[in-house]
């Protein structure tokens, strides 16, 4: 039996232990939650995971470099090109491996066009925590499909492209397939995010439920650890794609998207507008798109000299740090993923006591969970 | 009791029963298509014409499914549930009347014996939540239970303001007085607390908050498998039946129309648009909060209820009853 | 106790009856909202929009208690197994199993994992096998038509005895531990009074 | 409210509870039946449930019961005088709203109390 | 690097090596706590915590961000007789999970810790996978 954390503090009334399990409609995928709750109030809340733990880590030690790329895809089954990407860029580092300009332009495309669809996920799911019946949760998924079509057009499988080599990608994107994308991201996308907006941020039932619930200062996260959109919510404007810039970020021209307020509304606007900012970037990255092959050469079985390297990616979640170390021979000697809704859930504890069940929901919804990379 | 009036009931009453399963039926089917349609798909489609085979399978489904006791659960409460749940709502379709001449009880305190049996509910839903011994469910029905308490009260004030212009409680004398202008012209801040605070003990979007999905798993019902989730279903859909027949006949007027001869087809119209309109609700709007939802009945429903009554009686007053 | 479970031989009351059990079951399957990895994500496309589950009466339902058919989408760690396994016990009969995903059927991607079992069937009778890494919601739909042709075409008439010894694996029937068995029902649960109301009674006092 | 229609009202419920009953009959007849012990466990998102479900209210459950009570009340004065107040006139009417003006003030004493907060 | 987190360093007597890819220091296992209570009081921010098997020893690696770009990643190994550390949860709350993790999946005790149990693994395992010791199944491919 699980030893479940009882708190003497709650005035002498009789609490309520609820278990807000792994199958339950609204913990997005395998994560337990131990509440104790007085009435509906959250007395203290324990995050249980390892549900979905296949131990990736230990696997990838199995498997050659090349092989590693098909389990990153499963790792955040969420954001697929980011995490292929975070390792692929640790072994190039570390195996000081030069990538042709295209096969970094055709990488941030995929990663942006990443960061929108996994966004569509999070909207879909916070609209199905505060109550709407999925009509939000529909509409996301059919722009979702739209986009899954062009992936499946350029690397053949809807959700786990294993699309990215160590030295660059496995095919290349031909014009007229960039040509429709840019005309969707031009013509329908926004006029999509404005329906998205209406519905969530300009809903006053929704206002209701989510203005000044869960406000944390920038100082706060931090200190808990927690990165990415969560962070950018509360003021601070720490994104790694500006600040360490990689592939082809440095030539792009785009907007940190911060919100000075810092409560759950502030998370969904900065989310939203995110959406617009990586269909903005997408369409300066089709037409900016330079010549040239799409890999280079690199050896079969790849052997980096011995030695250790730790890269840190700015994934649809925040701060995704892959650390990877080798022994000089073809399998990785560590390869070890640094999840930013891991240290987003040891937050959770500290965020969530003192607000209602309805709230906790809204709350732990603004970090967006994806329990693959939680647990890999 | 007379022979003929013994039939006569006995009839009234089968026929009442068919118009519960047959508003059920429809109702579950055109929630599913017009929800469905809402958000850009089909809905059941391949069942018979447009799925209206998919009902008759989902309710032999039903029958035929296990009906699971918990062994923690108060049995006889747990198997008691969907009677207290169904026998409200049922019993107080009798006092409708639906048509000129046709109801089964013509009584002269009809509202009054509809209301009666509307406040059974919040102990319906508390019971279920508490005899299933699961925490959901026991949330599930305290929260009913709040909720429907605290819209109980706007919905009487808000139908006193009919029953003040219209000086009786007789539904057909009250669908009679609209004959020239609705009451919802007349009383509208009325016709708005009385919707909202219906909608309320309908339990639909956006108060349904008892059997909130994305919280409490299937909130009250969480632990009723099979029929008892059937019967659920059935005792949702006749409290939407006579929530929807109440504002169409205390404020839409009932069988009249403007220009056109009075017959039972406009009442079941405006019926079905009500419905269709809280399904509506249901496939866009949000949940409320808890004390979002027990605050704004409290302290927005109550007080304007109060001012609403004491504006129509002065109405009714000063201008006399051939005016207003 | 279901005259058309229980019944021996096939009367006439007891054919039209069956009939009409399978044809409303087969028309109306409603699978538990248990989401528990990447394949979950291709069962949500599947109820979304393009590829629209509900078309054929297929409602996604949250409690165990109302649902028929579970599919486990998505591979099943040691600490995933007995909650798989208490929501399908949970459910109310008659009920069936999906097992979406290569990861549910064998371990998929992760066979040689520490942590992995190699497939649902281990502790789950399932119906129908659906391939794919994810499988696309096609295959997902297919595989469903073919659960719902399975239980249009499989009488119930004496299915109870039947369906008792389709809880447990067959080929593994006789090196289950006794308290699983006793968990699905197999052994009779008053003898070991120790066993059966083990896990109700020892909750009691621990609360 | 003659005697027949206090009869047919009860028919009413009979019906009602014939009708839950002869279901469940049918439901009975039809539909199988496996209790095990595993299958009774209460549901708890797939974990064995701990602590005992029923604990006592919460105090604000009892306060929204009472003002409840008290405006049920006031609202089963206020029908009476709905129904005859055409006939009553002004007089009527005068007293009226200062019942209801005691009423209100009650409601807001219940406010600035607190008791309508839910937290 | 900074002048202040240098001095930090010296005065914890910790190697530091700039000569890999982002700069490396190695510390004793007792000047663990000390150490990242001073670059914590100097602002650096916690990234990550993670273990490498030596197979006589574990290697305890903690990642910081001395600013959003540089990062910089303090060391120091436990032998395998004496898997033991203090924790960093007081002073970075995030470690708290990155430790019961590495405890999990290495077997390194972190005194302090307020919940020092398994938190990937079922609660029941005896086995730490990440060590070298343990045999996977060989790939079935």
């Amino acid at each position: 039996m699980v030893n479940f954390p009882r708190s003497e503090a709650t005035g002498g009334t009789e609490t309520l232990l609820l278990n807000v399990g792994p199958q339950h409609p609204s913990t997005h995928g395998v994560l337990h939650f131990m509440l104790e709750m007085a009435g509906e109030t959250v007395v203290t809340a324990k995050p249980v995971i390892g549900y979905l733990h296949r131990g990736i880590e230990k696997l990838a030690e199995n498997r050659t470099w090349q092989q590693v790329i098909v389990l990153t895809d499963r790792q955040d089954y969420v954001a697929q090109f980011s995490n292929e990407w975070a390792y692929c860029r640790a072994v190039e580092r570390l195996a000081g491996i030069e990538l042709p300009e295209r096969a970094e332009w055709l990488r941030t495309l995929m990663g942006e066009l990443n960061r929108i669809t996994s966004h569509l996920i999070w909207y879909a799911g916070v609209t199905m925590d505060i109550g709407t019946l999925g009509t939000p949760f529909i509409y996301a998924w059919e722009t979702r499909e739209r986009i899954f079509d062009f992936f499946e057009a350029v690397t053949g499988a809807r959700m786990m492209p294993n699309w990215m080599r160590i030295g660059g990608v496995r095919t290349d994107i031909d014009p007229a397939l960039l040509a429709d994308l840019r005309t969707f991201l031009e013509r329908d996308f926004p006029k999509e995010c404005d329906t998205y907006e209406a519905l969530l941020t300009g809903n006053e039932i929704v206002v209701s439920r989510m203005k000044g619930v869960g406000v944390y200062t920038a100082e706060e996260c931090v200190h808990l650890g927690i990165t990415g959109p969560f962070l950018r919510a509360s003021g601070l404007a720490r994104d790694l794609r500006r600040d360490a810039p990689y592939g082809a970020y440095a030539k792009l021209d785009f907007e940190v998207c911060t919100d000075p307020v810092g409560d759950s509304l502030a998370r969904c606007r900065v989310r939203l507008r995110e959406l617009r900012e990586s269909a903005r970037m997408c369409i300066q990255l089709i037409d900016g798109m330079p010549e040239g092959d799409i890999a280079v050469k690199v050896p079969k079985a790849l052997k980096p000299p011995a030695g250790d390297c730790y890269v840190r990616t700015e994934s649809p979640r925040g701060e995704l740090g892959v650390f990877v170390a080798s022994d000089g021979t073809t399998r990785p000697y560590r390869y070890r993923v640094r999840s930013p809704i891991f240290y987003g859930l040891s937050a959770m504890p500290r965020l969530l006591p003192g607000h209602l069940l309805a709230d906790m929901l809204v709350i732990f919804g603004g970090i967006d969970t994806s329990m693959g990379e939680i647990d890999r | 009791m007379s022979a003929a009036l013994w039939l006569r009931t006995i009839v009234g009453l089968v026929a009442l029963l068919a118009l519960l399963a047959g508003v059920t039926l429809f109702g579950v089917w055109w929630e599913r298509k017009f929800i469905g349609h809402l958000q850009r798909r089909r809905g059941p489609l391949h069942h018979g014409w447009h799925g209206l085979l998919q009902l008759p399978a989902d309710m032999i489904k039903m029958i035929a499914k296990e009906d699971t006791v918990p062994t923690a659960a108060d049995s006889l409460l747990f198997q008691f549930g969907p009677v207290a749940a169904i026998v409200p709502a049922y019993a107080a379709l009798a006092a409708l009347t639906f048509a000129p001449g046709i109801a089964l009880i013509d009584m002269q305190h009809g509202l009054l014996y509809v209301f009666a049996w509307e406040t059974m509910l919040p102990l319906a839903f508390a019971l279920i939540g508490w005899s299933c011994a699961n925490k959901f469910t026991l949330i599930g029905g305290l929260r009913a239970a709040a909720q429907l308490i605290s819209y109980e009260i706007p919905m009487l004030l808000a139908a006193l303001g009919v029953v003040l212009t219209a000086q009786s409680m007789n539904l057909t004398t009250i669908i009679n007085a609209q004959t020239g202008w609705w009451y919802v012209f007349k009383q509208p801040l009325g016709f708005v607390i009385f919707s909202v605070a219906m909608l309320a003990e309908m339990n639909r979007s956006p108060f349904d908050l008892p059997e909130a999905e994305s919280e409490l798993v299937a909130g009250y019902m969480t632990e009723y498998s099979g029929m008892k989730f059937g019967f659920v279903q059935l005792a949702e859909y006749s409290v939407l039946l006579v929530g929807s027949y109440l504002i169409a006949a205390l404020f839409l007027g009932g069988w009249n129309m403007p220009f056109l001869p009075a017959s039972w087809l406009w009442l079941a119209l405006k019926i079905v648009l009500l419905m269709t309109s809280t399904m509506w609700f249901r496939g866009t709007f949000p949940r409320l909060r808890v004390d979002t939802l027990t605050q704004m009945s409290w302290k927005w429903l109550l007080p304007a209820a109060l001012v609403n009554i004491m504006l129509v009686a002065a109405l009714a007053l000063w201008l006399g009853p051939k005016v207003y | 106790m279901g005259i058309v479970d229980r019944a021996e031989e096939a009367g006439f009351i007891t054919t039209t009856l069956d009939k009409l059990l399978r044809w409303g079951r087969s028309r109306s399957m409603w699978p538990v909202n248990a989401g528990i990895a990447c394949c979950s994500l291709e069962m949500m496309t599947t109820g979304a929009g393009r590829y629209d589950f509900d078309r054929f009466g297929i409602m996604f339902r949250s409690s165990p208690r109302q649902a028929d058919v579970l599919i486990v989408p998505g591979p099943i760690t040691k600490k995933m197994q007995p909650i798989v396994q208490r929501v399908y016990n949970q459910m109310a009969e008659p009920r069936w199993v999906i097992a979406m995903g290569s990861c549910a059927i064998s371990g998929g991607a992760f066979a040689d994992s520490y942590n992995v079992l190699p497939g649902c069937d281990t502790f789950l009778p399932v119906d129908v096998y659906i391939p794919g890494c994810p499988p696309r919601p096609e295959a997902l739909i297919y595989g469903c038509l073919k659960l719902k042709e399975q239980i249009a075409n499989t009488s119930f008439i004496g299915s109870a005895a039947r369906n008792k010894a389709l809880y447990v694996p067959p080929d593994l029937g006789e090196e289950w531990p006794d308290e699983l068995l006793r968990q699905f029902g197999v052994l009779p649960a008053d003898d070991s009074s120790e066993g059966g109301s083990r896990d109700v009674g020892e909750v009691r006092d621990e609360g | 409210m003659s005697a027949s229609t206090i009869l047919v009202a009860a028919l009413a419920c009979a019906v009602g509870v014939i009708f839950v009953l002869a279901l469940y009959g049918v439901v009975a007849l039809l539909a199988p039946k496996n209790p095990y012990p595993l299958k009774d466990a209460v549901y708890e998102c797939g974990h064995e449930p701990v602590g005992d479900p029923r604990v006592p209210f919460r105090v604000q459950y009892y306060g929204v019961a009472l003002v409840f009570l008290i405006f049920d009340i006031e609202t089963a004065f206020l029908y009476p005088w709905g129904l005859v107040a055409r006939s009553l006139g002004w007089v009527g009417y005068i007293e009226m709203a200062a019942f209801v003006i005691v009423l209100l003030v009650g409601l807001l004493y219940a406010w600035r109390k607190g008791v309508l907060k839910w937290a | 690097m900074r002048a202040d987190v240098l001095d930090a360093l010296a005065r914890h007597a910790a190697t530091l090596d700039e000569s890999g890819f982002d700069p490396r220091a190695d510390v004793s296992v007792d000047a663990w706590a000390g150490l990242h209570a001073d670059l914590a009081a100097l602002g650096l921010e916690f990234s990550d915590i993670t273990a490498l098997d030596r197979i006589d020893a574990v290697e305890l690696v903690c990642w910081l961000l001395s600013s959003p770009s540089e990062q910089l990643s303090v060391r120091t190994s436990c032998l395998n007789d004496r898997l033991l550390a203090p924790t960093l949860s007081d002073v970075y709350p995030p470690a708290e999970f990155g430790e019961r993790e590495v405890y999990d999946l290495f077997g390194v005790v972190f005194e302090g810790h307020p919940d020092m149990s398994r938190i990937l693994q079922p609660d029941d395992a005896t086995t730490f996978p990440l060590r070298k010791s343990f045999e996977l199944a060989e790939t079935p491919w």
